[in-house]
């Protein structure tokens, strides 16, 4: 889960780390007050659950609260990558001398909680670390293990402090890594990091991503007002609902809609697609023995996707039942009928069954099922693949 | 033969005595999998499906020789199930519940290290040697005994090639299910250098994914193997994931496509499939 | 540093161990509304910093308001363990259906943390360890080492818990545990741990001892109000002088004064006067070279004990010089005289000018020096200390 | 020879900017001792006694190639310290200041035996061999090169017993102040096993005292080793101390008098001195 730039900075405050004091702004008035309060001058900072504001303009330096009333209307109305704007961060504006990098995260490979540390921070960091790797210092942790203080100092030391500026960024260190490990973290961020020009040092913009997972220890998030959430800002309404229902969904930019089993297979599946020469509309994951409810609901989000062309459905009966499968299905399809073709494979237990059922509603009901093919085990599930590309060719 | 487990493995479930635990200990009972004993703390001297129920690993093992175990417990009491598991002796911890902490998982994988025991998952379908033991929550159907291990993240794209070798009568010795969640117990490289030793395994599937470094990091244990590896990567068409931060880019660096983890294992002599169809094609030119 | 009763409860509440909820009183009056806001009847416990109260009479029962003041009048009145009594707790009367201990400590032999517990818990724990050690169960840890839930609830079996006692059993077991590392304990006990007839669990005592030297990051402490102290209630009033002047000293039975250098010399000294059949009056540290104001409160001690009948004197010059030694005490016996015969040996860093300065002195102010004698290296410190138990009976 | 120290110990000062470190740093470079560096973070570059001082123990050994340490530091600063030279590669290190938090001894303890470090103190004089080096703020008066080693935990007590071996002609191989404070760094037996294993060194005198259980648990050392140890124990008639609560005297037993100690180490082979004269008696006797 990530947090906003705000929140990440309560945390950071919390281990004591030197956060630039800014004033929240949920109105263009608020931000012209803000401006006022910090002496006539700020930098506006739209709070999104994004990186790369400032390229996309979500970072405006204003020289009066007037100014700052200005852009702040701009930056409510605008959307800035995909975000809805609707807290802006008025900092107090920093004569910089220096600007260095400082994160955590995991390695996940060599199971190593990762300190990285560089004194080239600012926005363009990554391309630091790949075009002059020797300035990015990389330090390794066990996950039970704390740094020392002197290890602190030795970070420090590499990013070039001395003197007080050194004794003042062995605090922030610590207390950065200390917040990674507190908070469950996913990535802690301290970039940049500013030396100002009076020589001292800010956290002048904070990131944190918590694991999700971890989220149900840590109740004083939410005693911080820090609430589990969504990532609403890039989300389709489509895929909005999905998440309502509780069905993991990604609109693609195809036109083939894709009803498969697990998330693996939902991987794959698209890439067959391709192969084919087909786009798929979609991503889904059904989870293990959808009920006849998670069936329609996933069939409606496919019917009603105007993007959708044709229709690919595949089922291995693992410990769920292909029968049953059918039977959920051949109910939506007579409840609801779908308006798009669709071809169904079904492998594994029960697959014959699954066969005989469909087989058996298409003799009672042909209408219902004039746009459905079904195949069992015999059809490999490349054919049903380039077969589902073909029903969408056919339908343009 | 088979790795990591077999008929003779002595199975204790830890979580028994709830719906899932209860649920797969019948299944993999009726698979013939030799179940001896499970755990539920504060529930020991029970009985499900007629298997004995301990209050800790320690009096399951004393009672039951127990080797290894398989865990149905919600995420957060999964750490410290493994760790008991791992602590106790157990030597093969195959975890099935998803969305295990991370820090969690760290923590497990580290003591594992410690005591010389391999973990699965979290969030895996669990481990089949066909004909002889089933350990978690894959179906049976798709499986018979044969000469093909694999090792894959995915539970279904597991059953796809699994039923594309049974089909093919190229069979399995093992099938390996990782785990799908971020990080995992074992990972691609320690599973392989087992099969790599298993006289019966004459070749492996291996199934990845766009995401994370396991497969890339597989790469140079490939190199050194005897056995012939055919790799499926899922998501070459995928859209970007999102990368964690500047901190995942740095860690990370160009790791992570599908196609970078295609390119990577072929330059590692790894032979490519795209579709399932493809699998056996490769393998009976490889004579296997 | 001990912490009272209802401190060390505070602390193991905070790490969620059931404690009973008592009631602090300084007064009889408050000790009688205790025990009517309790429901008129309760237990008055005496909050003093020693162990053994129960059996030297500071616990009593009362079934009344009324009994409640009279008992609490006499237990303000007396001395329980030569300790004042400044506060009672009243803590609600239990319906005990069996006693356990549980108590975590240092294992300094072994370098490990070690939990005990035992089934057999009250006062005569220590006596079940010498009697029935296997009912005594000890875990080990190491001093990074977490204890994790399966550890506790293994230990709870061990108590012989089962069912929803073994379950309530596993948070009181980390908690002391986790409360011991969280407050840099030397000693956390729960003795007893008791299970009422209706199969509760409760913290009926609380003890825990605080590694002074960690005080310092432990404000948390200071912010409960628990302050650091000193153990008063068994000091000598000269004790207590000797505290405020900064000098370890503690009064013993017998009449030799002695003024030795560092501590491991002043155990040794007290015993070579037992091995020559006297008794020191005293143990005393004079810390490494002593201003002349610090040598002049040693004697002063000394000096104005009515016990002391001879002093024993040894200086060993390491970092510091005799001929300062000397300097010091000449001062002072010019200044205060000494009304007891003194046997003073120097040896180490600049014995010969120690010795010269001394009998120089005595020279100029022979009867200031009348009853001091004055050796050096010459002299084996067996000879003093045999010198001193000699002149303490001949003062008799 | 000598155990721990001798003139080509390359030793670094911890804290040596500070005036104990200034002060002892000057002594001991006045004895011969081979200072090498200095450490005091955050002011590197600077001279004391003209000795380099580092910001790290780390760039302290990489100008120096220092191989000991001796920490004069406050109480709270001493486990960061101790530590940092421990991981930087330091193979000895001298605690002298008192009232470290026990937690933190035990921690330091523990890296230390991680990599093969030895620890002496908190709260102790220091150690010295005669003629070679001394390291810490022991009076350099009371020692000459010969060929008893001894052992104490107090400062006070090593000056006696260092005073009567040389003014006896024994003189000292190396005499070790293990330290005052309740958890040591190191054990009487680990010493007595160092000194059994110099060729220079005919017998130790070991002081102990009442309180703890180090002594106790030098007993079965004492039993196997070839050098004859005399020990003395301060305390027989010391006032009981407290017992640390009922797990106190739960762990530890019956140990920690004097009258114990002496027993057990007599059992097992040393020669007790009840004071310093008879050192020379028991020595002569023995054919040192």
């Amino acid at each position: 889960m990530r947090l906003f730039e705000f929140e990440a900075k309560k945390l950071f405050a919390q281990k004591k780390i030197p956060v630039t004091q800014g004033i929240l702004a949920s109105s263009p008035e608020d931000a012209a007050a803000a401006v006022r309060e910090l002496g006539g001058e700020g930098v506006l900072k739209v709070q999104i659950l994004s990186g790369g504001r400032g390229k996309a303009g979500g970072i405006k330096k204003a020289e009066s609260p007037d100014e700052a009333y200005k852009i702040a209307e701009e930056l409510f109305a605008a959307k800035i990558k995909d975000y809805e704007v609707k807290q802006i961060l008025v900092d107090p504006l920093l004569d910089i001398a220096k600007e260095y990098y400082l994160g955590v995260t995991i390695d996940r490979a060599n199971y190593k909680i990762v300190f990285i540390a560089s004194p080239s921070g600012g926005v363009d960091i990554e391309e630091v670390a790949r075009t002059s790797p020797e300035k990015i210092y990389k330090e390794k942790f066990d996950i039970d293990e704390k740094m020392y203080g002197f290890e602190a100092f030795g970070i420090g030391k590499k990013l070039g402090f001395t003197g007080d500026k050194l004794k003042a960024s062995v605090p922030i260190i610590l207390g950065l890594y200390n917040a990674f490990k507190a908070y469950d973290c996913k990535l802690a961020e301290i970039n940049p990091l500013i030396e100002t020009t009076d020589g001292k040092l800010w956290a002048a913009d904070a990131r944190i991503s918590v694991d999700d997972d971890a989220l149900f220890r840590h109740k004083e998030l939410g005693e911080m007002g820090i609430e589990k959430r969504h990532e609403e800002g890039e989300m389709t309404e489509r895929e909005k609902q999905a998440r309502e229902w509780g069905i993991p969904y990604l609109d693609l930019e195809g036109d083939i809609g894709m009803f498969p089993g697990g998330a693996g297979f939902g991987i794959m599946g698209n890439d067959f697609i391709h192969y084919f020469g087909g786009k798929p509309a979609n991503f889904m994951d059904s989870g293990g023995g959808p009920s006849p409810e998670r069936l329609a609901r996933m069939l409606i989000l496919l019917d009603e996707n105007p993007n959708v062309k044709a229709i690919f459905g595949a089922r291995f009966g693992g410990i769920s039942r292909c029968d049953d499968f059918a039977k959920g299905v051949i109910q939506f399809l007579r409840e609801h009928g779908l308006s798009k073709p669709m071809v169904v494979r079904m492998t594994g237990n029960m697959w014959q069954e699954g066969v005989r059922l469909f087989e058996e509603a298409k003799e009672e009901t042909p209408e219902v099922f004039e746009k459905i093919e079904i195949h069992g085990i015999e059809t490999p599930i490349e054919e049903i693949s380039k077969r589902a590309v073909e029903l969408a060719k056919e339908a343009e | 033969m088979a790795i990591l487990v077999d008929k003779d493995s002595r199975i204790l479930v830890q979580g028994i005595t709830g719906s899932a635990g209860q649920f797969h200990t019948k299944r993999m009972i009726d698979y013939g999998t030799q179940i001896v004993g499970g755990t539920s703390p504060g529930k020991g001297g029970q009985e499900v499906e007629g298997v004995p129920v301990f209050d800790t690993v320690d009096e399951c093992i004393d009672a039951t020789e127990a080797d290894t175990s398989v865990i149905f417990l919600p995420a957060p009491f999964v750490k410290e199930a493994a760790i008991e598991a791992i602590w106790a002796g157990i030597k093969f911890v195959v975890v099935i519940p998803e969305h295990i902490p991370i820090f969690d998982m760290m923590e497990i994988r580290q003591e594992a290290k410690k005591y010389g025991t391999t973990v699965l998952g979290g969030n895996t379908a669990g481990i089949i040697t066909p004909g002889e033991a089933n350990l978690g929550i894959m179906p049976d159907i798709a499986f018979k005994p044969g000469r093909v291990g694999t090792v894959s993240r995915s539970g279904s794209l597991t059953y796809y090639v699994a039923d594309t070798l049974t089909r093919s009568d190229y069979g399995e010795t093992t099938c390996v299910g990782l785990g799908g969640d971020p990080v995992l117990g074992s990972t691609f490289d320690e599973i392989l250098k087992m099969f790599d030793d298993d006289p019966k395994t004459r070749a492996v599937v291996m199934c990845g994914e766009i995401g994370g470094v396991y497969e890339e990091r597989a790469a140079p244990v490939i190199k050194k193997l005897k056995t012939p590896v055919v790799v499926m990567i899922g998501g070459v068409f995928a859209p970007a994931g999102k990368r964690m931060g500047h901190a995942g880019a740095i860690v990370e660096g160009s790791m992570g496509t599908a196609r970078s983890k295609l390119r990577i294992l072929e330059e590692a002599g790894a032979y490519p499939a795209k579709t399932f169809s493809e699998i056996p094609q490769i393998l009976k030119g490889l004579n296997v």
